[in-house]
């Protein structure tokens, strides 16, 4: 049984479709008409993913590679746009195309009251398209091009609130960052296409082994190892995609958009694309240890130095925002370690349980009409009973408590960095266990802000409120102090109220939205359950991803591997688990019996707080270095170079010169006959002397 | 001795010194409201000579009065040239002459006579010959640029003009009579013999050296420039036209006559001269230019940098080179009587129309005069697809092709430094407000307007299309 | 049927011009119609290129040739290669545009303007047809009339200065251009390109000549450090001035590069890459950070051109590198057709936000960035278009501008990993300096009461954005067509290139 | 014995009076008139002198031509003098100066 091309451009152009008539027959179809179009879109597409999915494992279709049309070809390089669909593919799809279709649905209650109705869906329908097109392509050029498709769809959504300062702001932040990794990515691309003379996967992977002792001369007598500069350039553009430090600075201030946008865009597939991209690219990866080094020292960093950001914040969102720079930092560190695997299924898990977790968080935002800041939350729980079990869910995961999906993942991957022995894997492994103990503070800590505890908000009488969601508090947004971007007035109603104060009482929200929640809580449970034997130890990748017998890490790993309720078992006796419990007491301790306890440890610990509420300070030195200092230098240029030396001296000064020289002239016209006369003479004597002088020697020439 | 067919050879110019001592006499009876008629007899006469010239042009050249009067190709072309330019002056000038109460008979004769002077000059076989047309050219002139007698500045650049030319004729004289004395012979012919067998001596030297003092003052080559620009400012606007055009020609027709005609071969020592004077002339007539305010005086300015420009084709001292220079000359009488004409055109009585400002925003009070002149202007400054570009084209390649690659730079790049007030003008015509109270209209006369925007509409006309011109200079010196 | 195809192209339009002048001030309405209606014919006349021309052919085709100047043997010679048609193709299409574009934006003597315009696109279109060296040169410097012209009369305040720097600049380099030409003839004994291409040279004459040409199309380009007649002209000239500067009359520098210096002085050229390269790579990341603080839309626009038209020069030259040096042959074809591509993608986006531009100068008739803010609000539909040119502008794939850039750094690397390098941090700086525009104009709450005011696009302006963006998005997801016209006469340019002369 | 040359020099130096009067004399425009007239005097005593020792009577005659020129010349002169005079009742050379730069 084959795949049909028909299908995969369907599952391709379904969702563009929905987009360009959302998009552009907006008005005309209305709000029911856009969200009816794009879902159908998804339905579709989604549903034909789950259909190739099936063919290729059960249906044991093989792996599909074809050119759709011939994008352009010169001489012997052929570039074209086509589809390569193996099982790595397919699961992307499934996910993306899964996640994305909850997302709409939710985002129908989300957007309810939102004026931008039909323009979000055509966002993020185009936002799925783009995806698919990066999952799916079979060549580097298309890559590419739904590399930055999707980020241009994530600036469009980041800045849906364009009246927004911050919004903005991050949206124009969020694109300059993914540039800079773009800028490695095609480097890299150039790369292989000079050492391989093709853009296409396949027949790159193929070649990929000629790379084994070519190198490029950076200089005369600097010569680097040709795979090394390929991967560590296409992982600069992964670091850029994906997050990773120390390009990770514009996720967090993603958190602008819109909560579905968060989930779908910035916690479930697009910042995955990285990980796919280095998986997919595992030919090359495998022929450096350099760079595989490289990629696991930069994502420990992130797992566990972004997760203790996640600590401090207040914003709800942001909480969850630097969970998901923390889990990223897992799934590289796994890429790392070729755990492939691994991370591809971390990929999947963190999928479900880091979007429910999202959704879940846009749910109480909802409810608490946009109010983020968990200081002015708690005890929701008997408000929102089906957020509160699905988020507890979708929590539990995330602190991979044995036999939820959360667990098989992360504890793998865990397990791998233990058994690598790759140059500064003992690094990451400290990292990535003390990862997984921040990862439950910060986890539970939020848990127990939003639903647990005393109310620390008060309900005040109902007056004229314009349920807008354009309104959000900026003050209390630990914020990167951008001069003119923030803390600017807006002009939103709610600055009517003070913070913590609402209309009527948060209530369970619409079932679009609830649906959602439990359709994504049921495979955080259970995927990872079902799934971990075959896609980590079986061989369910197949060729769609190469290892080295030497690095295969989940291989050795296989071996002691006996099922996974064994595995979870296993998993209470282990220390990451034992990690996740203390946390566990300490935060039941602080937030359930003894809340003034964390505002003490807080002014303890001032100064570590103090650093970690800044973020390191990264973001103000980023702004400092490159956006002041590039302007700073622009201008130099401008009026230095520009101005002064080619305009001012150059040009407009040979003309001075040339007036003045002029005037200086003309004034030989005296206007007086002897004058006139004497010239003549002067000229007359002139041509004689000149002749003595020079002539005589041309005499007859 | 002389005989009926001496005179044939000579008829365009016996001819036209009849018919101008007819129109003598006719302006002696006639009176003043008949004038018309005078003017377009003048018209037609000098038309005829134009058609005399053609018709009776011999195919080979031939010589009248004992090697005298030379008529060949060259003085063919160039008469015609002269004479037209004459006939477009007439045309152009009736009304301005008319509103200045000048438009009396002695214009119209003096003119002819001076054109007659003009062509004994460029047909001239024979040192006497050059000098008598060159008075006769000169005499008049100087007769017509005094000719509004209440007018200062007429009458201040009438004298300045004569004292600097008659210094320049006595220059011309002293050197003719070096070569004379060095040679033994007045004949252009045997002295072209002459210098080649007798090599030469420095009294040669001497001679060519105040000869090309005489030859640059015609053509107001600098540093013997200095009467041009007061002598255009001064002079009425006609005949400003006049010196521009005509005497122009003739000057060419001087320079080839004694310079290749009489002291071809001395080549090597005025090529040299030449390429010296017209570097001054570049330089001085383009940068003095920048800084004008009077629109005849900046053109007189121009005039200095293209005859710079002219030499450039001369210093090749070849037929190419020649052909280059003659059409050059050409084509600077023709940007001449167009841009000269549209002054003519837009002055009234009490308004002269010659300051820059006055042409502020031609374009909303007469976009179609505003044309002629940008067409006029884009020539002088030589901008293809325009006349003026390929004359240039054609004496930049003389020069280079001469070996002076040096001399081709330095005149494009005053070119460019020219560019800048031609360019100036434009501006001033299309981009500027018109001037308050300020009513500038061109002349009525619809036969002027059509004449003269035929006259400029050629300089794109022969842009567009310039060979069968240049393959006329070239066959005038083929041979 | 096609024999005299490209003097109809030529000349339709300039004598086109005529009616229109004489439909005069009297009638506005019936000389924009005139004018539009020799546009979209010369538009059509155009497309008969496509079937007339055989892509598969490298030679020159739809030859014409008269003897022009019988005494000079020079000819009135026209041909077209693939590049050519391309950059026809893209004058006729604009033009169009740029037509409906004044329609009712030029109030005073539109007359004038749209037969300026129409004259322009004759001598442009001639510029792209000559085969003889002097029929180019007199086509190059005509061009400099009606653009004076159209800057000087319908121009900003500075207009006189600007109109003024550009004449005479352009005309400083392409004089040095003749004295070479001259030269050439006067060796060579033609104009006639071709003879030329053949002419043996010593080095030391290369090296001249190099240099006439350099200057002369350097200027055009323009290319670092004459590039500042650029941001004047642009500021000053009215939209549609613009858009045709900035979208044919560029291209013809770089298309200069490729029929005068490449084949006439191909050793001199390949001594002097490296300048040529460096240069470029300047005008990518210097002139980045100068329009990064452009307070002025049009100054910023202008400006990025000169960084974009950096990409054209850079792929043209680094080919040298690559035949000669690495013998890479298809990295060279790449580079060359990302330069040609680019030239033709910039074309289109270029102009593409002059256009809207203009269509934001006509509301507030400011071009100050500070003046804006928030206009999304009140042009949502506009807002769309202008995003999506400026992610053309900083070279999103799936556009126009990524194309061309694409190809040229990724051939670039193959010459020398740092050329790719400098090249590609146009991702950067190019995103920047649009986006951060993007952001002060068209994102946040609306600030300037008078913004508030501003009126949708209309028909008319969005009918020449939604070309302009079919255009950019056709020639983004599908480059191939465009690529296949161009192949053959790239692979014989750099054949040619291969062959020493000396 | 007097040679040709003796007659060269006189020649030269009457040429150089006329030329320095010409530009030396700021008071008078009769005076340059004068001095025009003395310098065609200069090249005739050339071209006398030449011819006289050539022995060829070229010279001579072009002597008469320029003779009859020089009258005609000298009376254009006057008349012109005469003119100014009347426009600006001056012959002052150092006060004609109304047209410059």
């Amino acid at each position: 049984m084959q795949l049909s091309t028909s299908i995969l451009l369907t599952i391709a152009l379904a969702p563009l479709v929905g987009c360009l008539l959302a998009g552009f027959l907006g008005k005309p179809i209305g709000r029911a008409g856009a969200h009816s179009v794009t879902i159908l879109g998804l339905l579709i597409s989604c549903a034909l993913s789950f259909y190739v999915l099936y063919q290729i494992t059960a249906g044991g279709a093989p792996a599909y590679n074809q050119d759709i049309y011939t994008w352009f070809e010169i001489g012997r390089l052929h570039v074209s746009v086509g589809f390569m669909v193996d099982r790595l593919t397919a699961m992307m799809m499934v996910v993306v195309t899964f996640v994305s279709l909850l997302v709409h649905v939710y985002t129908i209650g989300y957007m309810a009251d939102d004026p931008g109705y039909q323009r979000f869906f055509s966002y993020i329908s185009l936002f799925t398209f783009a995806m698919l097109m990066l999952v799916m392509s079979n060549n580097f050029m298309q890559l590419f091009f739904g590399w930055e498709g999707v980020g241009l769809v994530s600036y469009l959504l980041i800045g849906f609130w364009y009246k927004r300062p911050t919004a903005i702001f991050a949206n124009l932040k969020a694109f300059l960052v993914n540039r800079v990794g773009d800028f490695g990515f095609l480097l890299g691309i150039a790369a292989v296409l000079y050492f391989l003379n093709t853009l296409d996967y396949a027949t790159a992977f193929a070649s990929a082994p000629s790379l084994i002792g070519k190198t490029l001369a950076l200089t005369a007598n600097t010569h680097w190892d040709a795979a090394t500069v390929i991967c560590v350039l296409l992982f600069v553009g992964a670091m850029g995609k994906s997050a990773q430090v120390p390009l990770h600075v514009w996720l967090p201030d993603s958190m602008e958009g819109p909560t579905p946008i968060s989930a779908l865009i910035h916690a479930a597939t697009m910042v995955t694309a990285g990980i796919f991209m280095v998986a997919r690219m595992s030919p090359f990866f495998e022929l450096s240890e350099g760079a595989l080094s490289f990629v696991m020292i930069i994502g420990a960093t992130g797992a566990l130095f972004t997760g203790l950001i996640g600590i401090v914040q207040n914003d709800i969102k942001r909480v969850v925002a630097y969970s998901t720079l923390s889990q990223l930092g897992y799934m590289t560190v796994a890429l790392g370690v070729s755990a492939y695997a691994g991370a591809v299924f971390h990929l999947m898990t963190h999928a479900f349980f880091k979007a429910l977790l999202f959704l879940g968080a846009g749910s109480v935002i909802i409810a608490m009409h946009h109010e983020q800041d968990m200081r002015y939350m708690g005890g929701l729980r008997k408000y929102m009973p089906i957020t509160w079990i699905t988020m507890w869910i979708g929590s539990l995961a995330l602190v991979a408590i044995p036999f939820t999906s959360g667990f098989y993942s992360k504890d793998a991957i865990i397990e791998a960095v233990g058994e690598s022995h790759r140059w500064g894997s003992g690094y990451a492994y400290v990292c990535v266990l003390v990862g997984a103990f921040v990862t439950a503070l910060y986890t539970f800590r939020q848990m127990y802000l939003t639903f647990h505890g005393k109310e620390r908000f008060v309900v005040v009488g109902h007056h004229g409120h314009a349920h807008d969601a354009h309104a959000v508090h900026h003050d209390v947004q630990a914020h990167d102090g951008h001069a003119d971007e923030h803390h600017a007035p807006s002009d939103d109603p709610h600055h009517a109220h003070k913070p913590g104060e609402l209309e009527h009482a948060p209530h369970e929200s619409p079932w679009v939205v609830t649906l959602p929640l439990i359709l994504l809580a049921i495979p955080s449970l259970l995927v990872g359950f079902f799934t971990i034997g075959p896609m980590l130890f079986g061989d369910w990748f197949g060729q769609a991803i190469h290892v080295e017998e030497a690095n295969n890490v989940l291989g050795e790993l296989g071996h002691e591997f006996h099922g996974a309720a064994a595995m979870a078992l296993h998993g209470f006796a282990s220390w990451p688990f034992a990690l996740v419990a203390l946390a566990f007491v300490i935060t039941t301790y602080i937030y359930l019996f003894n809340p003034a306890m964390a505002g003490k440890i807080k002014n303890a610990l001032k100064p570590l707080w103090t650093v970690l509420d800044r973020k390191y300070w990264v973001d103000d030195v980023y702004f400092a270095i490159f956006a002041r200092g590039g302007v700073a230098l622009g201008r130099l240029f401008w009026k230095a170079g520009d101005a002064a030396v080619i305009d001012g001296a150059m040009v407009n000064g040979s003309a001075g010169l040339v007036q003045r020289v002029a005037g200086g002239v003309r004034r030989l016209q005296s206007g007086y006959l002897y004058h006139y006369a004497f010239a003549m003479i002067l000229g007359l004597i002139l041509l004689l002397g000149g002749f003595w002088v020079f002539g005589s020697g041309q005499i007859g020439q | 001795m002389p005989n009926l067919n001496d005179i044939m050879i000579m008829l365009p110019e016996f001819y036209l010194v009849a018919a101008a001592c007819l129109l003598l006499l006719l302006d002696a009876w006639m009176k003043p409201e008949q004038r018309n008629i005078l003017h377009w007899v003048s018209v037609l006469v000098v038309l005829v000579g134009i058609y005399l010239v053609v018709a009776g042009q011999p195919d080979v050249a031939v010589t009248a009065f004992g090697g005298m009067f030379v008529r060949d190709a060259v003085a063919e072309v160039l008469k015609v040239f002269a004479l037209l330019c004459t006939a477009l002056i007439f045309v152009f000038s009736r009304p301005y002459m008319q509103d200045r109460k000048l438009f009396q008979g002695e214009f119209y004769t003096l003119m002819i006579f001076a054109t007659i002077g003009a062509m004994l000059l460029v047909s001239a076989g024979n040192l006497v010959m050059v000098y008598l047309g060159l008075e006769l050219l000169t005499l008049c002139s100087y007769g017509l640029v005094a000719l509004n007698r209440d007018s200062q500045l007429s009458s201040e650049a009438a004298i300045k003009y004569f004292v600097l030319g008659a210094l320049s004729s006595g220059m011309l004289l002293y050197g003719m009579s070096m070569v004379y004395g060095a040679t033994g012979t007045l004949a252009l012919a045997q002295l072209h013999g002459a210098v080649v067998h007798a090599g030469m001596s420095n009294l040669m030297v001497f001679g060519l050296i105040f000869m090309i003092v005489g030859i640059s003052f015609k053509l107001g080559v600098a540093p013997f420039h200095m009467w041009i620009p007061d002598v255009y400012q001064g002079a009425p606007t006609s005949v400003t036209t006049f010196i521009a055009s005509t005497s122009k020609i003739a000057a060419f027709g001087m320079a080839y006559r004694l310079l290749e005609s009489g002291m071809g071969g001395m080549a090597g020592q005025w090529q040299m001269m030449l390429a010296v004077l017209a570097v001054v002339s570049l330089a001085i007539g383009n940068l003095v230019a920048i800084v004008q305010t009077n629109l005849k005086r900046l053109l007189a300015y121009s005039t200095i940098s293209h005859m710079g420009f002219l030499l450039l084709g001369l210093v090749n001292a070849g037929p190419e080179g020649y052909a280059a220079a003659m059409f050059y000359a050409i084509c600077y009488a023709l940007m001449s009587t167009a841009a000269f004409g549209v002054i003519l055109a837009l002055a009234r009585a009490g308004f002269e129309c010659e300051e820059i400002d006055d042409f502020k925003g031609l374009n909303q009070r007469s976009p179609w005069m505003a044309f002629l002149m940008m067409l006029a202007m884009f020539s002088l400054a030589g901008v293809p697809p325009l006349f003026g570009f390929f004359a240039k084209l054609l004496v930049l390649k003389a020069a280079i092709d001469a070996g002076m690659m040096w001399l081709a730079l330095v005149g494009v790049v005053f070119a460019i430094i020219g560019l800048y007030y031609y360019l100036r003008v434009v501006k001033v015509m299309y981009f500027d407000k018109p001037a308050e109270g300020l009513e500038v209209r061109p002349q009525a006369d619809g036969f002027l307007r059509t004449v003269l925007s035929l006259n400029a509409l050629v300089l794109l006309a022969l842009g567009l299309y310039w060979g069968p011109l240049l393959g006329w200079c070239r066959s005038a010196f083929a041979g | 049927m096609f024999n005299h195809l490209l003097s109809l192209l030529i000349w339709l339009p300039i004598v086109g011009a005529i009616p229109v002048l004489l439909a005069g001030s009297a009638r506005p309405g019936l000389a924009r119609w005139i004018s539009l209606l020799v546009a979209v014919l010369a538009f059509v006349a155009s497309l008969f290129l496509l079937p007339a021309y055989n892509a598969a052919d490298s030679a020159m085709q739809l030859t014409e040739s008269h003897v022009w100047i019988a005494s000079l043997g020079v000819h009135y010679g026209l041909a077209v290669d693939g590049i050519s048609v391309a950059l026809i193709l893209l004058t006729t299409f604009v033009t169009i545009l740029v037509i409906v574009g004044a329609w009712e934006v030029i109030q005073d003597k539109p007359h004038q303007y749209m037969a300026a315009m129409l004259v322009l696109e004759g001598l442009m279109i001639g510029v792209f047809c000559a085969t003889d060296a002097l029929l180019f040169y007199v086509f190059f410097e005509a061009m400099l009339i009606p653009m004076f012209i159209l800057i000087g009369i319908w121009g900003g305040p500075r207009r006189v200065y600007a109109t003024l720097k550009f004449f005479i600049y352009t005309f400083l380099g392409s004089i040095f251009m003749l004295i070479g030409l001259i030269y050439l003839y006067l060796k060579a004994g033609t104009f006639d390109l071709h003879t030329l291409a053949m002419l043996p040279l010593t080095m030391k004459e290369q090296t001249w000549l190099f240099f006439a040409f350099l200057i002369a199309f350097a200027v055009k380009v323009p290319m670092v450090p004459v590039h500042t007649w650029l941001p004047d002209a642009h500021v000053e000239a009215p939209t549609g001035g613009s858009v045709v500067l900035a979208a044919v009359m560029l291209k013809i520098g770089g298309y200069g590069f490729l029929r005068f210096t490449l084949p006439i002085v191909p050793d001199a050229s390949e001594h002097f890459a490296w300048l040529i390269i460096v240069l470029s790579l300047i005008a990518v990341v210097y002139i980045g950070y100068v329009a990064l603080v452009q307070d002025d839309m049009k100054k910023l626009v202008a400006y990025s051109s000169v960084a974009h038209m950096g990409f054209v020069t850079l792929g043209i030259f680094i080919a040298f590198m690559l035949v000669r040096d690495a013998n890479n042959i298809d990295a060279a074809k790449l580079g060359m057709q990302g330069a040609m591509v680019q030239m033709i993608s910039h074309g289109f986006v270029s102009g593409a936000m002059f256009s809207c531009i203009g269509v934001m100068y006509d509301r507030l008739h400011t071009r100050q960035i500070k003046d804006y803010g928030g206009v999304i609000n009140v042009m949502p539909w506009f807002g769309f278009f202008y995003v999506l040119f400026a992610m053309a502008n900083s070279g999103l794939p799936g556009t126009s501008g990524f194309v061309g850039e694409f190809m040229v750094v990724l051939a670039s690397f193959a010459a020398n990993p740092w050329i790719a390098l400098f090249a590609a941090f146009t991702l950067i700086i190019g995103a920047a300096y649009t986006l951060w525009m993007v952001k002060r104009v068209l994102w946040g709450d609306v600030t300037n009461p008078h913004v508030r005011e501003m009126k949708e696009i209309n028909g008319r302006e969005t009918f020449v954005l939604a070309a302009f963006a079919l255009a950019v998005l056709a020639l983004g997801i599908w480059p191939q067509p465009l690529i296949h016209l161009m192949d053959a006469s790239v692979s014989q340019l750099v054949q040619q290139l291969a062959v020493h002369k000396i | 014995m007097i040679t040709l040359s003796h007659f060269i020099v006189l020649g030269a130096v009457l040429f150089c009076i006329a030329v320095a009067g010409l530009f030396i004399n700021r008071k008078n425009v009769i005076v340059l008139l004068m001095a025009i007239e003395l310098m065609l005097l200069a090249v005739n005593m050339n071209f006398v002198a030449f011819s006289r020792f050539l022995g060829d009577v070229g010279g001579q005659v072009f002597v008469f031509f320029i003779l009859t020129v020089a009258a005609a010349e000298s009376a254009i002169g006057l008349a012109i003098l005469v003119l100014l005079f009347r426009n600006r009742s001056t012959v002052n050379v150092a006060e004609i100066d109304s047209m410059k730069g």
